[in-house]
């Protein structure tokens, strides 16, 4: 054992529980007071996953990139009018049906990286638990809703590159 | 109980019975995996602080929970210890499954060792998604579970039947009896 | 020497032998004792089965698989993207350390590098997540010694870094943020002052715990001179980090030996203790969280300016090969043997946890000790379930 | 990685890594014609294979060398898997799979292997040791000469089926007792993967004749 210390440890910890408490007493308390204030959690949280359904065009990437099998697709091909006028009708892939499981997600973002035409986002909204398990398979409506909360993507730090 | 076993409670008293249940439930912590420590962090850190809610985390055994929170994956391994912890809770109890692992399995879903969601053991009344869930979901999941059982028939409860609201069982009485003259509203509104 | 009289004599006699009768009814019949697999002392499901002899401990044991999730075979039916997201699970707490060296051992078999940008923001965001792990190991300690307050605060200081790590890679717990040949994405403008700005709160965390927790006499006392593990007991048991230092070893990965990672430009001293106690051990992760928050002050100033990924095909294949990249993770030697095929996910990927060897020497450490004496050992060993049971 | 030799006799003449081929040449002293193969890359790491026999061997003689830290134990099943990784289509013709044993490096003969880690803590160096395993499916324990390889080889032994001739105690580490298989071989299937159909066999459907015919527009 070291030399006794001059002021006894029981005291200095009392002395820390002390200012904390005057911390406390003068800025106030640490606490989120939950369902009436909410905390903002950053832009970039992962909270739930926000289809742009006019810019799906069901390529299969993202149910096919899922580690988790829980993202259903399907869809079927139609004509779409020509884009420039005399042109010939477009063969598109129209979505039918879009769902995402939220009870089996894990929350990677991959889907979310691989999509090529900008039609998944992050949002981060964390509220939308459920008393039955069906209900956290979010259909193409459900997940269409979702977009109203994506916040825009942050400024980057000084010295990032441009993409 | 034998009151409460029959359904014969007063719709004010059911109402005020629930109310308490509702604001003193005992949360057993069956923490297991990452969930675990969100779990850990709205019920101990002064951030969430889930005492606000009238939930007390720190029962002395699970024989003196009202509600449990599983949170992580059960593996095979571990599933006849979830049980056997579900089964010495005094009814009514809850459960609140948290995290993809216990709802469903997860990431592990096609592991050979994992349980593919906790609600093939025992049953769960709220399902919270994330991997893990915020603190602040799991509060939400909480209020949520709040307001199933302020509204709950406990009679129905207790008699281990699926959840029922007050004015459901009113309603089936209703239909059973002679139709009473005027409509005798009970109960508290409905789920949110 | 005085002479007794007799009557003093006689209340020796009667002393004694009220002593013996003490003796013969505290010698017990040998006895099970069975601490989990759901107990505070056990840090998620370890379970400890326990021959006891009195209060003493003649023979124990941990029983893990309680957490065993197949790691290691879903790895092989995961492409390296997937597996990336995966693996950040096995140590939930520093979950971003689990990471970075499955991406150097793919990256070594690619034969690429990720640019300095993004090596300086991987360190900073191992040394973060270091500090969330550990954080909450200083908080729980006080907890196995009954000592309620310090995990409040713990719990309180850990959201802030919590909160970085989020701000910068969208995930609290889990990351998945590093990407082979770089990161997924730059950091969000003004997460540099922020941190600064944390790493002070956090220094501040660890002077009051060291005068809330290290400075008492009651934690001093449970804790000196109990499950002293020598060097050559730790080497050969294979464990690593801080235990391996608490017992007097010096060796840091992160000082010797050579990664994609930018340790080598900051300062830092990796303390060791000579005593190999659960108070040494304790100790050597207080001044590692100290020496964590130095290393992110001083990178953070430096991070270059420029891309934070480099050119990687966008389907991954990795070529055919062997490698084995291990980096010194918060809870020890953290690695993985990947072994590939030229496919789209690996053949095979060994992942060797610290917590599996660290926990594979309580047999030996919890022989001879109190009962009370296995929650401190445990405690101060220090692992996470995931981590042993992978 | 071009500058490697999988030969015994180019060791010498390779530029740089003196300190590894130092232990190569060692070890090579130690155990003579059990040391079956090594594969070196400069100034990055080293793998030596040696023959089962000399299993326990090798582990002394490492250690004698100022290997004394444990690093792991394991073992590889080069068996490529049968089964894939689910995500083919039902309807689709199966695809052969070669069962060709292709291993990795420093070769090898037989299906699975075992291999561990050793770690010089002084010199900072590392070592790879592999091992055939013979049709008797057991190699000598490593318990005498590191104490940590007790839970290693356990969990080798309850993973892969392979037995540890000497080790007092191979009871099942992660597994419930009634558990069936041994996992991580490459011919366990996991069954989850099986039955689930991938959600990304589906493919978009075809234009219908009737939409190419009437509404165009929509």
């Amino acid at each position: 054992m070291p030399s006794k210390p001059k002021v006894p440890g029981l005291i200095k910890g009392l002395g820390v529980t002390m200012s904390t408490m005057f911390r406390t007493l003068k800025d106030g308390a640490n606490t989120v007071q939950y369902p009436h204030e909410k905390e903002t959690p950053p832009t970039r949280a992962r909270g739930v996953i926000a289809l742009h359904e006019d810019n799906c065009t069901a390529c299969m990437l993202c149910s096919r990139s899922c580690p988790d099998w829980c993202i259903y697709i399907e869809g079927h091909k139609q004509l779409a009018p020509p884009r420039r006028a005399g042109g010939k009708p477009r063969q598109v892939n129209h979505l039918d049906r879009f769902d995402i499981d939220y009870a089996l997600c894990m929350y990677c973002g991959i889907c979310v990286d691989v999509c090529p035409f900008d039609a998944l986002f992050w949002s981060p909204e964390y509220e939308y638990s459920e008393p039955r398990i069906a209900d956290l398979l979010h259909d193409k409506t459900k997940l269409g809703e979702w977009m109203e909360t994506v916040p825009e993507a942050p400024e980057l730090e000084v010295g990032a590159q441009k993409k | 109980m034998g009151l409460v076993d029959r359904g014969r409670m007063p719709a004010p008293l059911t109402k005020l019975f629930n109310m308490g249940r509702s604001y003193s439930m005992w949360v057993y912590q069956w923490g297991l995996a990452c969930c675990a420590i969100e779990m850990g962090a709205a019920f101990g850190s002064p951030r969430y602080d889930v005492m606000r809610l009238g939930v007390i985390p720190l029962p002395a055994s699970p024989r003196q929970a009202d509600l449990v929170v599983v949170s992580g994956t059960v593996t095979d391994k571990m599933a006849p210890a979830v049980k056997r912890l579900y089964e010495q809770m005094p009814e009514p109890k809850y459960v609140i499954s948290m995290g993809s692992c216990a709802n469903c399995g997860g990431p592990y879903w096609d592991s050979y060792s994992v349980t593919k969601g906790v609600d093939q053991i025992i049953p769960v009344d709220v399902y919270v998604p994330g991997c893990p869930p915020r603190p602040e979901a799991l509060l939400e999941g909480i209020v949520l579970l709040q307001q199933r059982i302020k509204n709950e028939d406990m009679a129905a409860k207790w008699r281990n039947e699926e959840f029922t609201t007050l004015q459901k069982t009113a309603a089936l009485e209703k239909a059973k009896s002679q139709p009473a003259p005027e409509p005798i509203v009970v109960g508290g509104g409905p789920i949110e | 020497m005085t002479v007794l009289n007799e009557r003093q004599q006689l209340s020796y006699i009667a002393a004694q032998a009220a002593d013996a009768r003490l003796n013969v009814e505290l010698e017990t019949e040998g006895m099970t004792l069975n601490i989990g697999p759901q107990h505070p002392a056990t840090h998620g499901t370890l379970r400890i089965i326990a021959r006891l002899d009195g209060e003493q401990v003649v023979w124990a044991e941990p029983v893990a698989g309680y957490m065993h999730r197949g790691y290691e075979k879903l790895t092989e039916v995961r492409t390296f993207p997937q597996v990336t997201a995966l693996i950040n699970r096995i140590d939930w707490l520093g979950s971003f350390a689990n990471e970075v060296p499955f991406i150097l051992a793919a990256e070594q078999l690619m034969e690429i590098e990720a640019p300095p940008r993004a090596q300086y923001i991987r360190t900073i965001l191992f040394e973060l997540s270091r500090i969330a792990n550990v954080s909450l190991f200083l908080g729980d300690l006080g907890v196995q010694m009954g000592a309620i307050t310090p995990v409040f605060m713990a719990f309180r200081d850990r959201e802030y870094v919590l909160n970085l790590i989020e701000g910068a890679t969208g995930g609290r717990f889990h990351p998945n943020f590093d990407r082979i040949g770089g990161l997924k994405d730059d950091l969000p403008k003004g997460w540099i002052a922020e941190t600064k700005q944390v790493m002070k709160k956090l220094r501040t965390f660890c002077d009051e715990i060291e005068d809330l927790l290290f400075g008492n006499e009651i934690f001093q006392s449970r804790t000196r001179g109990v499950g002293i593990i020598p060097a050559d007991v730790a080497k050969s048991y294979g464990m690593t980090g801080a235990n391996l230092r608490a017992s007097g070893v010096d060796w840091d990965l992160r000082r010797d030996q050579k990664n994609a990672m930018v340790w080598d430009q900051a300062d830092f001293k990796v303390w060791t203790h000579p005593d190999g106690d659960s108070w040494a051990r304790c100790w050597i992760r207080l001044q590692e969280t100290r020496e964590a928050t130095k290393i992110v002050d001083q990178l953070i100033d430096n991070i270059p300016a420029g891309p934070v990924m480099t050119k990687v095909p966008r389907i991954i294949k990795v070529p055919a090969g062997e490698a084995w990249v291990s980096t010194e993770n918060p809870l020890g030697e953290m690695g993985y043997y990947v072994v590939s095929k030229g496919d789209l996910g690996p053949f095979r990927v060994k992942i060797r946890s610290a917590s599996f060897n660290n926990i594979s020497i309580t047999p030996w450490v919890l022989k001879g000790v109190y009962v009370p004496d296995i929650i401190t050992i445990l405690a101060s060993l220090y692992f996470i379930l995931g981590d042993i049971d992978r | 990685m071009s500058d490697t030799a999988t030969g015994t006799d180019e060791t010498a003449a390779l530029p740089g890594d003196g300190l590894r081929e130092g232990i190569v040449d060692r070890l090579r002293s130690d155990l003579g014609e059990h040391l079956l193969d090594t594969y070196l890359i400069p100034h990055t790491d080293l793998w030596v294979r040696v023959s089962a026999e000399a299993w326990g061997q090798t582990a002394a003689a490492l250690k004698a060398q100022g290997f004394d830290h444990f690093c792991f134990l394991s073992a590889l099943d080069w068996l490529p898997s049968p089964f894939g990784k689910g995500e083919d289509d039902p309807d689709a013709e199966p695809v052969a799979i070669s069962t060709e044993l292709v291993q990795g490096y420093t070769g090898g003969e037989t299906r699975f292997q075992v291999f561990a880690r050793l770690t010089d803590i002084k010199r900072h160096v590392g070592v790879t040791i592999k091992a055939d395993v013979p049709e008797s499916m057991s190699v000598p324990t490593w318990l005498p000469h590191f104490a940590g390889a007790n839970w290693h080889e356990r969990e080798t032994h309850e993973m892969f089926g392979i037995g540890f001739e000497g080790h007092p105690d191979l009871r099942n580490l992660y597994l419930p007792g009634e558990f069936e298989g041994f996992p991580l071989r490459k011919d366990f299937p996991l069954l989850s993967r099986m039955v689930k159909p991938w959600p990304g066999i589906v493919d978009v459907e075809p234009m219908p004749v009737a939409a190419q015919e009437g509404d165009g527009e929509s």
